[in-house]
């Protein structure tokens, strides 16, 4: 598709569909209890008006406009229209807490918001006196805002009324507002958008207009989307996600932003919708598997039955058929049979059924997660970005999938690996800077203009595909200096059933070591099977037939690093099973649940020493918290499992 | 809470009196409404609030007294005439059509609304689908405002106690009534329900001005809700007032802790 | 006179086959008044007990027992189908349905109506059977004031001697015995009963077993009028606008309806049928009924119902 | 497990509110059509088993077709309208003999007045309308007393009906025109000119009928009267409270209900029987009717279809499976077995499923939708 030169900004770009897609539907919502639809012209028309009424406001080119709440077709007309008027849109997170909202506001000294409903206008006008610049809140739902006072408040509805009269009265206003989109440059910038802090304020990520559309114009083509495509436009509306999947691809392939009806009803929305196009995080897809897991335990036995049963199939022949790789035939004829009575409706009930291409991105996928929506025909790819290069940095093209890598660069991409291990690149879409913070601009980007992720990675000999291991400043390295990535190994170990938690441990060490803790629910399931008798938890984690189970994982993920040569040198020559599980009450873990290794390291001093000191058992008594809040002590022995490592060249540490 | 824009009286009850056999259900009442409040009428269980509502929509009718609604004074009402003069109610134990869908209980109030003959229906054709889809439209308005779009479409029977009440709400809400009598709107909801409720009728006077009348024997609720408070107690009306006039009221706080019996 | 003389044979002859009406209609009424449930199955039970009763004697005749003997047995036998009845409609049909609303309760009759009418005859036969314990003939009262006098079948007479006894007995059964007064408690409320410590299903099995024995009386006194015949389902079927006009709950208002009921079809009968055409009685108690129902809904003795929200 | 339900979405009220929102479902119903209107007429037209002779037609087919329609009429009343009826043999009734009446010509003789009202013999389709609506007009005037009385109390007055005009029809011969066995003779059918006598013709003429009132029936009952008469039957005080006043809901129900039946009956005289008395109407019909409607599910018009076709084949299938076996049954055994299993039914299904076999059907098509999940 011919995209740059001439349609350089989203305004244009707007105007093209309505001549080029003008009765294809270019939103739709669930509003009422039926799909609401607007074409492509019918957006165009309103947009122009709602544009026209904003510019009556007193918008001007280069204000900002905050845009706070879920996603309705209203709010990202409020983007259309301001870049329409070449002012810059800054979606907010709609459960940002007021400090989080104030504090973006008043950074991005917006002069408008553009607020989904009495909720938002509340928090907005709490944090008002902050926000110096504030001079109008716009809203979407009227409902609860009657007898507020009107002064600082309207209704979009009436604001693009209010531009739609004055457009027919004078022909001047309509010409100005098509001079802004013809002086409207691909160097504007188009949107800002806060990334999260989870590291200090969060900043504010400025694209540039012919930087959105390139890069999304790649993708565009890259998955091939036409006008014919329909995406489920849930993501929050401040992420970079949303914004790059649902609006930019939208406008550029001209396809079809369905917004569901409340939070509540996305579910049943999804299937009703139906998406081509579907995003969603690991937890996403996790969650959903969970639930559908459930809801198949209540099923008659004979249906489970037949469930279990296919999906062994699929697990056995799905993914060789989505990827094309040769499969025997009575594995297709019993794959098709699946499909008529598992997949197909299985996939049917989950809404997914048209969905030709499916992303997951944003934390590492679990390989058995991954692979069962694979393997049930739902073509899901890993992508690798992030909001300062306008998400794509990688993505996975059909035909080459693997779990444990985000794919080659993607098209027009330059990546390369600098040598502390750190991915940088160079994209299209890559960001024009962090908005009125030079310093940290400054910080983000390398003298030759390539963009630092922070994120350590390398790339597979094998499928030349890249692997992100891990926040590049938790990567560390052996005493002989061999990269060490906790985290990558960490997950590794984690993607196993029976693996609960893991934390590893090497960093200017000879060789890694771990803890683990075995996962009660499945490790008690194995237990029952093979009727293993155990009295406590303390007991089943001390159990030799369970560390012989878990060596065979730690064993595993040995091989698979010995694959790779930059991290086979950090296979892990030595395990425990911790006696008792990582808990957030103990401070072992943070509030999400993610591993804090420095405090487990002193907190389970003895233990680390034994495991470097060559010994086999070691003695622990730790403080804990019961659940009842009451604190106690835990003493216990616990063993130490070494293992062998693959092609592992140098013996074992200093054994004694 | 914004206050009531008129003072103007929407329904006057004068000395009414009613009785089944021996029982005294209400002795001599006589309270106003007016267009635009929210009025609550609280009492001790029994104390006859609910025969009151009753009395008001024409279910029963009174052995004396008068009552006035729009100006027109009657010895009681006829429940057909009430609910064509605008008069809308829920009830205590909640009484939606339990073999149709959140949906059409809620479209069966549009009833007085719906012109179309039976032929017309019978082909559902021209103007009596045109009808139909209208109503549909301004029914659907009503579930969105009510917040339970997820239910729709499920049988009222399945539905769990809270969203019922919710579902009986949008009932009487369709048809547009200028008086909307509730009768314990709130019995038997846990807190967040509750706030919930309030938070309805509140913006159910608001968005919509409708006057309402509401009875609850829980005080508290009542008291941040209503504009004015009138107070039964074995049928005879001991109190009315503001919610804080009626707090300080002696005969209410006997009534309540039940010392004057 | 001659009028007059035709006049009271046709009133007499009336009511007193109303009274058999009353017969039924009683059991109607008992079960009525326990449970709610307005039992279809009625006419299907005297039917029943007529067939276990008739067929059971002729075997027990057959072989050789004395008459009074196969009587008594054959009346003990259909007794204990009638009980037996009873327990399977109170535990496979009306138990199920506790709490369910009138209508639904009156439909699962017209169920039972079927199983029964379907298995009576199945087991006993659906020919129709002679039945003779009591006397048919008849007696000519007041010769001497009318001409050829006025004729009163025995058989009526004993019908209305035992319904009289059924009362009396019923009355006392109602006022006197604790399962009575705990029958008037179930009536009133379920829940009441049951906290009163009275097992509800016991009392509409006791309900069921005397409306079945009841019917058996009933049958007694048709068979030997009609003989036991598929037919007489339908003539039961007329104790149903007899309640209507008695009063469903009120067990004189059953036998005043089935009196009314009896005389007023005789008389149109005669007086009128004349007139336009004969087989009013087909009909006459149905539209009586239904006019008594447009004047007073609960019918003659019946209080008075009251609605609440 | 068949349905393919994702991206099948509503953008108009009109879609939503369609009959069958499911495209599966709709394609179903075209293929069910396809079969009633094209295929059976081709088959029995180059004599193709089972159409080959005329008995499945006449014998199975254009019963149920026509006793179908009249399910549908009590439906309307008993499970709609929740008004119990036990009178719709009578109604029936009044369809086939007016539509007679006003088929071979109406002639009211009044002799005081030396003057005869006449109306010349009507074509027959408008006479079987007539039926109906005549039946229409006589349900009315037995539907006000269900304004006083309610359920049980209803039932006798239905009742009353029934034998009334069982007894009107046996002995006002004026009805039968004075035809001596009191058995009479539908006039020749004869629609526009095309003269229906064959099986096949006499089918197609039914399916037309059905097919047309089931779709009316079921815009009524989808719309504001419909919503009406069961708010009526769910919760009158309610009801009345917001506004539906129950005169008009109750007689409505009535009037619709028996002209439907009105009509069925005029069908089930003139183009099943032919020449018929009173006793085709009795007591026995009007339970059988309500049978249908209890079985086949009340408030549902498919279940009026499907309570139709239980009830007329379960006595062939008693008929046929024993004989099969070897063990034939006689007629008698036959005719109390069914009764047996009937009132089995009834109670079964009031306890366990009182939506009857629609209910059970529709959960299993729920089932087929969330297939492979429970719910």
């Amino acid at each position: 598709m011919a995209v740059g030169g001439s349609f350089d900004t989203f305004p244009k770009l707007l105007a093209r569909n309505a001549a080029q897609f003008s009765s294809r539907p270019a939103f739709r919502h669930k509003d009422l209890g039926i799909w609401q639809t607007w074409t492509w012209a019918q957006v165009a028309e309103i947009v122009r008006a709602y544009a026209a009424g904003l510019h009556r406001l007193g918008l001007q080119p280069g204000d900002t406009v905050a845009i706070v709440g879920s996603n309705r077709p209203k709010l990202y007309w409020t983007l259309m229209a301001a870049q329409v008027l070449r002012a810059i849109p800054v979606p907010v997170y709609s459960d940002a807490v007021a400090d989080e909202l104030a504090y973006v506001l008043a950074h991005a000294d917006v002069r408008f918001v553009a607020a989904q409903d009495q909720e938002q206008v509340d928090k907005v006008f709490s944090v008002s006196d902050r926000v110096p610049h504030l001079r109008k809140v716009i809203y979407d739902e009227p409902r609860g805002l009657d007898d507020y006072d009107h002064d600082r408040l309207i209704a979009i509805r009436d604001v693009i009324e209010d531009g739609r009269t004055a457009l027919a009265a004078n022909a001047a206003l309509g010409r100005q507002i098509d001079e802004f989109i013809r002086q409207g440059e691909g160097s504007d910038i188009s949107i800002i958008l806060y990334t999260s802090g989870t590291t200090g304020a969060s900043k504010g990520v400025m694209l540039s207009a012919r930087g959105c559309i390139d890069a999304a114009t790649d993708t565009v083509r890259f998955d091939s989307l036409t006008d014919k495509d329909v995406a489920l436009a849930y993501l929050p509306l401040a992420w970079v996600g949303d914004h790059y999947l649902n609006y930019a691809q939208g406008i550029v392939a001209g396809f079809c932003m369905a917004c569901p009806e409340s939070g509540e009803t996305i579910e049943q929305d999804r299937r009703e919708i139906g998406p081509t196009f579907y995003f969603a995080p690991p937890r996403g897809f996790e969650a959903m598997l969970t639930r559908l897991t459930i809801r198949m335990e209540d099923a008659a036995a004979i249906k489970r039955r037949i469930f279990n049963y296919f999906l062994g199939i699929a697990r056995r022949y799905g993914e060789s058929i989505l990827t094309g790789k040769p499969v025997p035939l009575s594995g297709r004829l019993l794959y098709a049979l699946g499909r008529l009575m598992v997949y197909e409706p299985l996939k049917n009930v989950l809404g997914l059924s048209r969905v030709r291409v499916a992303y997951t991105a944003g934390e590492a996928i679990g390989p058995d997660l991954f692979a069962f929506y694979r393997s049930i025909g739902l073509n899901l790819k890993q992508l690798y970005g992030q909001t300062e290069a306008f998400l794509y940095v990688t993505c996975q093209p059909d035909g080459e999938i693997y779990s444990d890598t985000v794919g080659p660069a993607a098209p027009n991409v330059d990546i390369r690996i600098a040598e502390t291990g750190e991915v940088q690149f160079r994209s299209p879409g890559m960001f024009v800077g962090y908005f009125k913070d030079q310093a940290k601009t400054a910080e983000a980007m390398t003298s030759d203009g390539y963009v630092k992720t922070g994120d350590a990675g390398f790339f597979d000999e094998k499928t030349g595909h890249l692997k992100i291991i891990d926040r590049a400043k938790d990567v560390g390295r052996l005493a002989d200096g061999t990269m060490f990535a906790p985290k990558y190994l960490e997950n590794k170990l984690k993607f196993f059933p029976n693996v609960k938690e893991a934390v590893v441990y090497g960093d200017s060490r000879d060789f890694v070591c771990a803890f683990l803790n075995i996962d009660p629910v499945a490790v008690a399931n194995w237990a029952e099977r093979n009727n293993i008798a155990y009295g406590s938890y303390q007991e089943l984690a001390g159990h030799p037939l369970v560390y012989d189970m878990v060596a065979k994982d730690v064993a595993e993920v040995n091989r698979s690093l010995a694959e790779g040569k930059i991290l086979a040198g950090a296979q892990i020559r030595r395990f425990l099973i911790l006696h008792k599980e990582l808990d957030a009450d103990d401070g072992e873990l943070t509030r999400t649940l993610k591993v804090r290794r420095g405090f487990i390291a002193e907190r389970y001093a003895p233990l680390v020493n034994a495991l470097y000191d060559g010994s086999h058992e070691a003695d622990i008594s730790t403080e804990v918290t019961f659940e009842d809040g009451r604190k106690g002590v835990i003493a216990a022995r616990v063993k130490i499992r070494d293992l062998q490592t693959i092609g592992a060249t140098k013996p074992l540490g200093r054994a004694a | 809470m914004r206050m009531p824009d008129t003072s103007e009286t929407l329904l006057q009850v004068e000395g009414v009196s009613l009785a089944f056999g021996g029982v005294k259900a209400l002795r001599d009442v006589s309270f106003d409404i007016r267009k635009g409040e929210i009025r609550a009428i609280i009492g001790p269980n029994g104390a006859g609030k609910t025969s009151m509502l009753n009395v008001i929509n024409g279910f029963y009718h009174p052995n004396h007294g008068a009552i006035t609604f729009k100006g027109r004074t009657r010895a009681e009402m006829q429940p057909f005439e009430a609910s064509r003069g605008g008069i809308a109610r829920t009830f205590q134990n909640v009484a939606l059509f339990k073999g149709m869908s959140a949906l059409d209980n809620i479209m069966a109030g549009r009833t007085l609304k719906m012109r179309r003959g039976l032929l017309w229906q019978m082909l559902r054709y021209g103007p009596a689908l045109a009808e139909e889809i209208e109503h549909r439209h301004r029914v659907e308005e009503i579930i969105d405002f009510l917040e339970i779009e997820a239910i729709r479409k499920v049988p009222v029977a399945r539905l769990p106690y809270g969203l019922q009440k919710r579902v009986e709400l949008g009932r009487a809400l369709a048809m547009e009534p200028d008086l909307l009598l509730l009768d314990e709107p709130m019995a038997g909801m846990n807190l967040e329900e509750k706030e919930d409720m309030s938070r309805f009728i509140i913006d159910v006077n608001n968005h919509y001005g409708t006057t309402i009348a509401l009875i609850e024997h829980d005080m508290a609720v009542v008291m941040d809700l209503s504009h004015r408070v009138a107070v039964l107690d074995h049928g005879v009306k001991i109190a009315d007032g503001t919610p804080n006039e009626v707090k300080k009221n002696q005969g209410v706080i006997d009534a309540y802790l039940g010392i004057a019996h | 006179m001659i009028a007059l003389g035709q006049f009271l044979e046709v009133l007499i002859g009336g009511l007193m086959s109303g009274v058999l009406y009353s017969l039924v209609a009683l059991g109607f009424v008992l079960i009525f008044k326990a449970s709610g449930v307005f039992n279809f199955a009625q006419g299907a039970m005297v039917l029943l007990a007529g067939l276990a009763l008739v067929r059971s004697l002729d075997l027990l005749v057959a072989w050789g027992f004395p008459v009074w003997a196969a009587i008594i047995l054959g009346i003990g036998f259909a007794a204990v189908i009638m009980a037996i009845t009873a327990w399977l409609i109170e535990r496979f049909v009306i138990g199920p349905l506790v709490n369910q609303d009138a209508l639904t309760l009156f439909m699962s009759t017209i169920g039972v109506t079927f199983i029964l009418e379907g298995a009576a005859q199945m087991i006993f036969g659906s020919d129709a059977y002679p039945l003779r314990l009591f006397p048919t003939d008849a007696w000519f009262l007041f010769e001497n004031l009318f001409p050829g006098g006025i004729l009163v079948n025995k058989l009526d007479v004993w019908g209305g001697f035992i319904a009289g006894i059924l009362v009396a007995g019923l009355a006392i059964f109602f006022e006197r015995t604790k399962t009575g007064r705990a029958l008037r408690a179930v009536a009133d409320d379920h829940l009441a009963a049951q906290s009163v410590g009275i097992p509800i299903s016991w009392i509409w099995f006791v309900v069921w077993l005397a409306a079945g024995l009841v019917a058996l009386v009933a049958a007694t006194v048709w068979g030997t009028k009609l003989g036991v015949q598929f037919s007489i389902t339908f003539l039961a079927l007329k104790a149903l606008p007899v309640l209507i006009i008695g009063g469903l709950t009120s067990i004189p208002g059953a036998i005043v309806g089935g009196l009314i009921v009896g005389a007023g079809e005789k008389i149109a009968e005669v007086f009128l049928g004349s007139h336009i055409g004969g087989g009013i009685e087909y009909w006459f108690a149905y539209v009586l009924a239904l006019a008594v129902l447009l004047v007073r809904p609960q019918g003659l003795f019946g209080e008075r119902i009251i609605e609440r929200i | 497990m068949l349905y393919r339900e994702a991206g099948q979405f509503k953008t108009t009220y009109a879609e939503d509110m369609a009959i069958f929102p499911i495209r599966q479902d709709r394609i179903a119903l075209g293929i069910l059509l396809g079969i009633a209107f094209i295929g059976v007429p081709l088959l029995a037209d180059f004599d193709i088993w089972p159409f080959g002779s005329d008995y499945l037609l006449r014998a199975i087919l254009l019963p149920f077709l026509i006793l179908a329609l009249a399910a549908i009429g009590v439906n309307i009343l008993v499970g709609y309208c929740g008004q119990i009826s036990l009178g719709s043999g009578a109604f029936m009734a009044i369809g086939a003999y007016s539509a007679y009446k006003l088929g071979t010509g109406v002639h009211i003789p009044l002799t005081w007045l030396d003057f005869a009202i006449s109306i010349p013999p009507l074509p027959v389709l408008l006479a079987i309308l007539l039926g109906g609506l005549t039946a229409a007009v006589v349900g009315i005037l037995f539907g006000i007393p269900s304004l006083r009385i309610k359920g049980l109390y209803l039932a006798v007055a239905t009742l009353a009906a029934q034998f009334f005009f069982d007894w009107v029809f046996l002995r006002v011969s004026w009805f039968t025109n004075y035809a001596p066995s009191g058995s009479v003779n539908a006039p020749t059918l004869d629609f526009f000119g095309l003269n229906v006598g064959t099986p096949i013709e006499r089918y197609m003429l039914c399916l037309i009928f059905v097919t047309a009132f089931a779709v009316l029936v079921k815009n009524l009952v989808r719309g504001n009267l419909g919503r009406q008469w069961m708010a009526i039957r769910d919760m009158d005080i309610a009801a009345e409270l917001i506004g539906i006043r129950p005169l008009y809901a109750k007689l409505t129900a009535f009037a619709v209900s028996s002209f439907i039946i009105g009509v069925a009956g005029a069908l089930w005289a003139f183009v099943y029987l032919g020449s018929w008395e009173p006793l085709a109407f009795s007591i026995d019909r009007s339970l059988q009717l309500l049978f249908m409607v209890i079985i086949g599910g009340l408030g549902s018009i498919m279940g009026s279809f499907v309570g139709a076709a239980f009830i007329l084949i379960l006595p062939i299938l008693l008929n046929l499976i024993p004989t099969q076996l070897g063990v034939p049954l006689s007629t008698e055994t036959i005719t109390h077995l069914e009764f047996i299993i009937f009132g089995s039914l009834i109670c079964f299904l009031l306890i366990k499923e009182p939506h009857g076999f629609a209910r059970l059907i529709s959960i299993g098509k729920e089932k087929l939708r969330l297939w492979p999940f429970p719910y």
